[in-house]
């Protein structure tokens, strides 16, 4: 029974291209207060364009109806639980969305004097700080935009460390249970790809991994506790392992929400690794993005993290440190995506230690509570301990013919946004639900009656199941016929059902 | 924690439901030696109001209350208010990626939208759904260049921002894909086709130039197209000063366009967080990294867009993928799109004739080191640390000296005048310019409007 | 048809008490950096409560999660249409909101020294100048908090100006079609009311008007355009009338959204007014207020204004001047709905001279465009020209049992704000539409057709409009249940299907 | 326009289906007389950056940077960010009165529950859905006595902030609602009980106090109510400051409490706009002025609000209605109920233990004028001029002098201080307050803490 939502109206709305008529205005502009100039003079004719073809032409109460309409056909965490395992989608304060607006920091060029500038830079000196005493690290770069640029920036550090031994070697080692920007990223490297099978218990086989470490592979991309949400028990006895062959080992740290406070990797072993402040540290996903990737290495790595670096001046203010001569250079233009910095700095700050430790705690309550209400309804294929997420196995609902797929959109039925669905890829048809710690029991034990329930109508209605959603504007959605023959722009004429 | 929504009761009842002591006890697995045995070493949690005034007070540690005649890549544009009103809205602030399409409609129609003006607005026929930043972008395009070629050398112009092109070198240097500079003309400050000339080859996947290049100057994007598609390779366009587009004909002739959105309603924030964009040719649309929107239609026929060519993505295709971007930037693309809606196609144009004016108004009568025609930025020869010294007296901060990227320009500076530009602050600066003596007096090249 | 909306889940949400648990918390102080105190010792226990009983207890993302769900249960102008007669529902500004928050202006304190309070005597000063060039008066008091108060305000004024001529007199002469606040206002100010018959027309009737002025009646406070949308068009025979018997007008301002920048009730015999700038001058109505109710005066009655008033100094700062012997005294603390004030100011500053006249001139062209559409389909009692309103009945649709309260709930389905329902009570069954400026024609198109496809419903099946809404999470509400019994507040154990 | 959504093709299109020629054709029927032959005068319409820079440099012409002690009825407290981030959501922020109960269950759920936290913060039974401010919430609660009691003379202490007594004597002047002060106890600053009764009488229908006083001193409401009611009269108890009910005993032997809300998260704005409240016993429900929220059902059953008891009101009862109110102050009442979630039962009490703690350290060794137990205020005895004129070149912004409003208390200020007040500020007003030299050294009176 549904429990959490009643249907009520919402607004249709067509494209903004739909609403426009000539001569609508939506904004003004100060009263020039020097000379025009004629642009075809002053460019030359051939490079001044006479119109922007087709372009929108609404006024701003028109504007303003057409994003609040379309953002009620939305689901958020404004909203309730999030459960999409791996990603965090966690409560992200509005505080931090102010902090952001700060006039000195917003309006902040990157180019103005460091002078003028001390107030920011001290911002993300600390917030290295923070993040190398959270994760065990020697230091940390903010320059990588997502966690997938962090990937990319840690490998080319690894890279850089090897080659400056003489060789930088062929091959990443990553467990095929890992996230695919892992293997993605690897290719961006220039490394070749080997894929390591998970045990039985879905963890990295120390066995498996000795077959394959020689002196062609480069280094380990490992996720701890990796994508089923356990932790990798062996993860000293495979960090020794690796670098007794002279490699390294990446850690993607997606999942530091289980272990900020508990645990770090620069205590086991860990030589390089990427934190995705979007979820550990709460800055908004805003549909997804804007994110930010820190890497933080141990010492032997330092020298080659891209320029410019923070540095501390014999006057004791900050200065942009360009002189390093060994740095893979730069991943990005400027210095980091800085307003997502402040975001998650607000929130260490908000938090504090002792915050952060139980933020992680209660994390890891709820996933556990979940995975203990929904064992004895879905197949958990791993069994070991979970920690801030549980991964579960469509196999039983398969023999009715409804996939995770189906039921994820049932959920939606029922006022939930679903799980992550299929990944990871080692469990078949995988449901995988990271509460987070900022869920209220109530939220959860909702959450788990409405699985419970539909657990229930695939064995006596699979069919309710699998044409859900029922209840949403718009229900279930072709997306075979939209990679078919793609439509990824408006064009006059074209059809305007909205 | 007030972002912890438990009470002890609750937390004491959902241990019991797991038969536990302690949520400590969910950690005993952990290997001991990988356990932290201490508190972490940060001090305890402020409340919201000390937060606050922390912040407050670094925003007084820098440049607040000055006046600024920097661009070079960052644009100080007005911010419509509409453009927080609608990226404030929960529903679009706190929502992840739209992969579940019957609760993401919002999202998704706007991302649909977004695609199409940035069509409209560059002239390509398909863009994606935004990349980290301009800088990020430009790589981007090159290796999708090298798909689409099947070659791996790339030349890109001089005149393309100094901190794209140390991008694009990072990026290039392990996939097999060296990348050669090609210069601009002397006096005029143009890209240098007989130099582009003679180091294209058919070896050459992608030529890569910006306009309004670094320099504020218009490209020829024809001529350089020509040449490109003569030697079988891409033609990118890149730009910083996406105001530039509402007036500047749209760079139809490039293959792939990647720029940068920060002029559309994204405040500088030292840097970020910005939107990056690739559009291009229909023909390419399945080389193109990033996420992609699509017009489809749900189970009773109502139009509805979801997330499209997902066979390009590393969530599908892993080591094969187009890209390992992930996450990208939508909510800044989102930024954009309403700062598009409420400028429209007039306000788009009026705008960029306003920077016109205001860019033009202030190059009068200064010397200039470059000819060619400029949009909003232009480069002055002066004594830049003499000037910028002067200008800060005034709470002005002036141009960027690029002595630090182009040693040859030692005696020169970047200046930016946007539709923020007051006429009293231009006035000033002129002052001030003029009163600074140049440097050992050369006969001023290109000379003054 | 319905066009314009689509059903879709909304999310439930208890009441805030009952999704409390005790040590839930939402805020944190700063450390106190004083030594605390012990209240019992220094305000005597029996001064000190023990608890505050039964007060929620929750937590910050309980909170935002609480009032976004409830938000999403409200339509709003944001969302469509708000066509409510005479409440002048228009677009209400964004940027008003931000300048509102202007530090120095939202945090300014009513006592804070005059020579550090100059933005903001100005702000008023300035916004009281244009209100006088807009209604052609002499003086502005932005004393007042909304229109009744301004009504009370005002007659306050009149009554002190007879008194000071000698008598103020017994009676105020109401037109029947005026609003409620009218005759309460005539009470709050010791005057008997008398109640005016409108003519044939809807209008005043000179010759009813003429019996009833005598040495006894203060004045008429008279509606124009009045409630029914028509401009009055004796309006100086009628001021003159009542002028040659010593008496005075008022005009309830509350329709000027007709007028401004056309006419100016100043041009034409009024003695005093009221604005509401939360119609006209787009401050948002935020669910019921705040409002602010400006009085503006002929000279007569300047002496008379609520003290404090503006004064500029010999050197020329601006200056509160208390010295206002014959004044009527305060009506509130302070200076009045300054935040409201600040936000009418920006609207009249954004539109201009040219733009105000040109938001009147779109006002009355929509509403004359729905009464054209709508007057085939619904009984239009007085044809006499509509300004910014038209009010139609439904004596037409009560032959099949359906009434104007009918249409207006089945109306929500079409997913429009219903009209405003049975004012004026001059119109049998009134459905009094008043769309504002700010409505795009596509708006009003889909509008009139929910009105014309509810009109013909009426015919085919009456029922699905008695029983309407259909499409809204709340059904229709039993009010007469909860007059009976009134539940006013929530006490433990009580309900909680939300 | 920016705010008028039409083209003028539009435009032509509507008038074609009326048939007209011009809209003015619509103002064609207005008497000649009437209408206004020229265009206002007034300057043409600004942009939005203008708007933002008018208002800015106002606000920079005020006390933007500036520390104030000032309470006397407007407190500094902070605003929880939660408070903007809900009323700023279109759904609140532009909707009308909740009459259409279907579509404003949003609002009317969180005026139900405004009322439900105000009874249980002031111990009465009922609550109103607001009134214009404090000041004007207790001239109707006196109304609301003499309906009640079939009375008509009014006593109010002196120690009712002097506005909210000025406006009580404006409202009551043509009602025929004779109305008295009446004093109190000198050293103390507490109201005078005996003046109270020498004065009171069977004529007499409500007694006006305030708890905490203006002077800060918190009265002794049970005396009061014992004596109101040994005569037949009602005890109104009025408040300025709303988080002293985190920690004082509930006014629960009033029979009406009138207040206002200020302190709850609504910024001083200069005087308004803020929220006033009057809750009363239930036995008074039908005399209460102002909007009433109350719990029913839908037709399926679903629990439901929507405004009730309207027959009390101007819309029904005209004439005869208990008050003329129509529009209140909704939204800012919203702000109060987002404040009231956010610090809940604890941190209202934790809120007002430090604004105890920071006056009391405040007050701590300065010479105060009463002796009674204070809040958050108190009176000083000083040189308000000469003391407030020292705290400005610190840019603090001292106390209110009471001259003004008191003339026996002319060498006195109220002092302020809240949660917001730094010890720092807190000292620097202790050393400036010691500086300044009393006047004409009379023993002081009340004494020192
Ligand atoms: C395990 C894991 N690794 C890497 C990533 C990529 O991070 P981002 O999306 O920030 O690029 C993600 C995010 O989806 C992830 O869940
Ligand atoms: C005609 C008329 N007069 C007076 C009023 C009362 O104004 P307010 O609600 O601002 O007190 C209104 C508002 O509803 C009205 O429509």
């Amino acid at each position: 029974m549904i429990r959490k939502t009643r249907p009520h109206i919402t607004q249709n709305e067509p494209l903004l291209f739909e609403i426009s008529s000539p001569g609508k205005k939506g904004y003004q502009l100060p009263e020039l207060d020097v000379p025009p100039i004629d642009a075809k003079k002053a460019l030359g004719s051939q490079n001044v364009r006479d119109e922007i073809e087709n372009f929108p032409e609404v006024s701003e109460v028109e504007v303003i109806r057409h994003f609040t309409r379309l953002s009620t056909w939305n689901y958020a965490i404004d909203l309730g639980l999030y459960p999409l395992g791996s990603c965090t989608m966690k409560y992200n304060p509005r505080i931090n969305e102010v902090v952001a607006r700060t006039e000195g920091l917003a309006w902040a060029h990157p180019y103005q004097p460091e002078a003028l500038s001390q107030g920011a830079m001290e911002i993300l000196a600390t917030l290295e700080d923070l993040l190398a005493e959270i994760t065990g690290m020697d230091a940390v770069t903010l320059q990588p935009a997502a966690g997938a640029h962090g990937e990319m920036t840690g490998i080319f550090l690894m890279r850089a460390l090897l080659q400056s031994q003489g060789n930088p070697r062929k091959k990443l080692l990553i467990p095929d249970s890992a996230h695919g920007t892992n293997p993605a990223t690897a290719t961006m490297a220039g490394y070749a790809v080997q894929n390591i099978k998970s045990n039985e218990r879905g963890l990295v086989d120390l066995h498996e991994l000795e077959k394959f470490v020689d002196e062609d592979v480069a280094g380990l991309m490992i996720t701890n506790p990796n994508t089923i949400g356990v932790f990798e028990e062996n993860i000293t006895k495979i960090t020794d392992l690796m670098h007794s062959k002279g490699a390294l080992v990446y850690m993607d740290g997606a999942n530091m929400n289980a272990l900020v406070g508990m645990a770090r990797p620069g205590d086991f072993g860990i030589d390089v690794m990427h934190l995705n402040l979007h979820k550990t540290f709460s800055t908004p996903h805003g549909g997804g993005g804007p994110g930010a990737g820190p890497i933080a290495v141990k010492k032997a790595l330092e020298p080659f993290l891209p320029t410019p670096r923070l540095r501390r001046s014999k006057d004791d203010q900050w200065t942009w440190d360009y002189n390093r001569p060994q740095s893979v250079g730069r991943v990005r233009a400027f210095y980091g995506n800085f307003g997502v910095l402040v975001r998650a700095l607000a929130y260490t700050l908000a938090h504090g230690g002792d915050g952060l430790r139980r933020a992680t705690l209660d994390a890891v309550l709820n996933a556990n509570y979940i995975r203990k209400q929904l064992e004895p309804y879905f197949d958990l294929p791993y069994t070991a301990p979970s920690m801030h997420e549980c991964v579960f196995s469509d196999t039983r609902q398969v023999k009715k013919g409804v996939r995770t797929g189906d039921i994820a959109k049932r959920l939606i039925d029922y006022g939930f946004h679903p799980y992550t669905v299929s990944f990871p890829l080692i469990v078949p048809g995988a449901l995988m639900i990271e509460p987070t710690e900022t869920e209220s029991k109530s939220e959860l034990d909702l959450f788990c009656d409405a699985l419970i329930s539909i657990a229930k109508e695939i064995e006596e209605d699979p069919q309710m199941v699998l044409k859900a959603p029922h209840l949403t504007r718009t229900s279930r959605v072709d997306e075979t016929a939209a990679a078919r023959k793609p439509v990824v722009r408006w064009k006059p004429g074209q059809s305007s059902s909205s | 924690m007030r972002y912890l929504p438990k009470s002890e009761t609750e937390r004491r009842e959902m241990l019991d439901t797991l038969g536990l002591d302690s949520i400590e006890d969910l950690f005993s697995h952990l290997p001991e030696e990988a356990r932290l045995k201490r508190p972490l070493n940060i001090a305890p949690g402020k409340s919201e109001y000390e937060i606050v005034e922390y912040f407050r007070a670094r925003g007084e540690e820098t440049a607040a209350s000055y006046t600024s005649f920097l661009g070079a890549g960052v644009y100080n544009h007005y911010r419509p208010v509409l453009v927080d009103t609608v990226v404030s809205r929960g529903e679009f602030l706190t929502s992840y990626t739209p992969y579940q399409a019957e609760i993401a409609q919002g999202t998704l129609t706007t991302i649909f939208e977004f695609q199409s003006m940035l069509c409209q607005l560059t002239g390509m026929d398909v863009a994606n759904a935004s990349m980290y930043d301009g800088s990020s972008a430009v790589p981007e395009a090159a290796m999708m260049a090298v798909r689409v070629t099947h070659r791996n050398r790339v030349l890109v112009a001089k005149t393309v921002h100094p901190e794209y092109r140390e991008v694009l070198r990072t990026y290039s240097q392990h996939q097999g894909m060296p990348v050669d500079d090609f210069g601009y003309v002397d006096g005029a400050g143009s890209l240098d086709l007989a130099d582009l000339e003679s180091k294209i080859g058919n070896d050459v996947a992608a030529v890569i130039i910006q306009s309004p290049n670094f320099f504020g100057i218009v490209e020829d994007v024809k001529a350089a197209a020509e040449l490109a598609h003569k030697h079988g390779a891409l033609l990118v366009v890149a730009f910083t000063e996406a105001v530039s587009l509402g007036l500047l004909s749209p760079p139809k002739e490039a293959d792939i366009v990647a720029g940068e959105l920060q002029s559309f309603a994204i405040s500088p924030s030292y840097g970020g967080p910005y939107a990056g964009i690739i559009a291009t040719k229909e023909a390419y649309i399945r080389q193109l990294p990033g996420r992609i929107v699509g017009e489809t239609k749900d189970t009773h026929g109502n139009r509805a867009f979801c997330l499209t060519l997902a066979t390009r993505e590393q969530h599908i295709r892993r080591e094969k993928a187009t890209s390992n971007i992930c996450t990208n930037q939508a909510l800044i693309a989102l930024m954009a799109t309403v700062f598009m809606s409420v400028y429209g196609k007039e306000g788009l144009r009026e705008l960029a004739e306003q920077n016109l004016a205001k860019a033009h108004y202030l190059a009068e009568g200064l010397d200039l080191q470059f000819s060619a025609p400029f949009f909003n930025e232009f480069v002055l020869r002066t004594e830049p640390e003499a000037l910028n010294a002067e200008l800060l007296k005034h709470k002005i901060i002036g141009g960027l000296p690029l002595g630090r990227f182009y040693p040859e320009l030692e005696g020169c500076m970047l200046v930016c005048a946007t539709e923020m530009s007051k006429r009293a602050h231009l006035d000033q600066f002129k002052k001030c310019a003029e009163s600074v003596v140049q440097p050992a007096l050369v006969a001023p090249r290109g000379g003054s409007l």
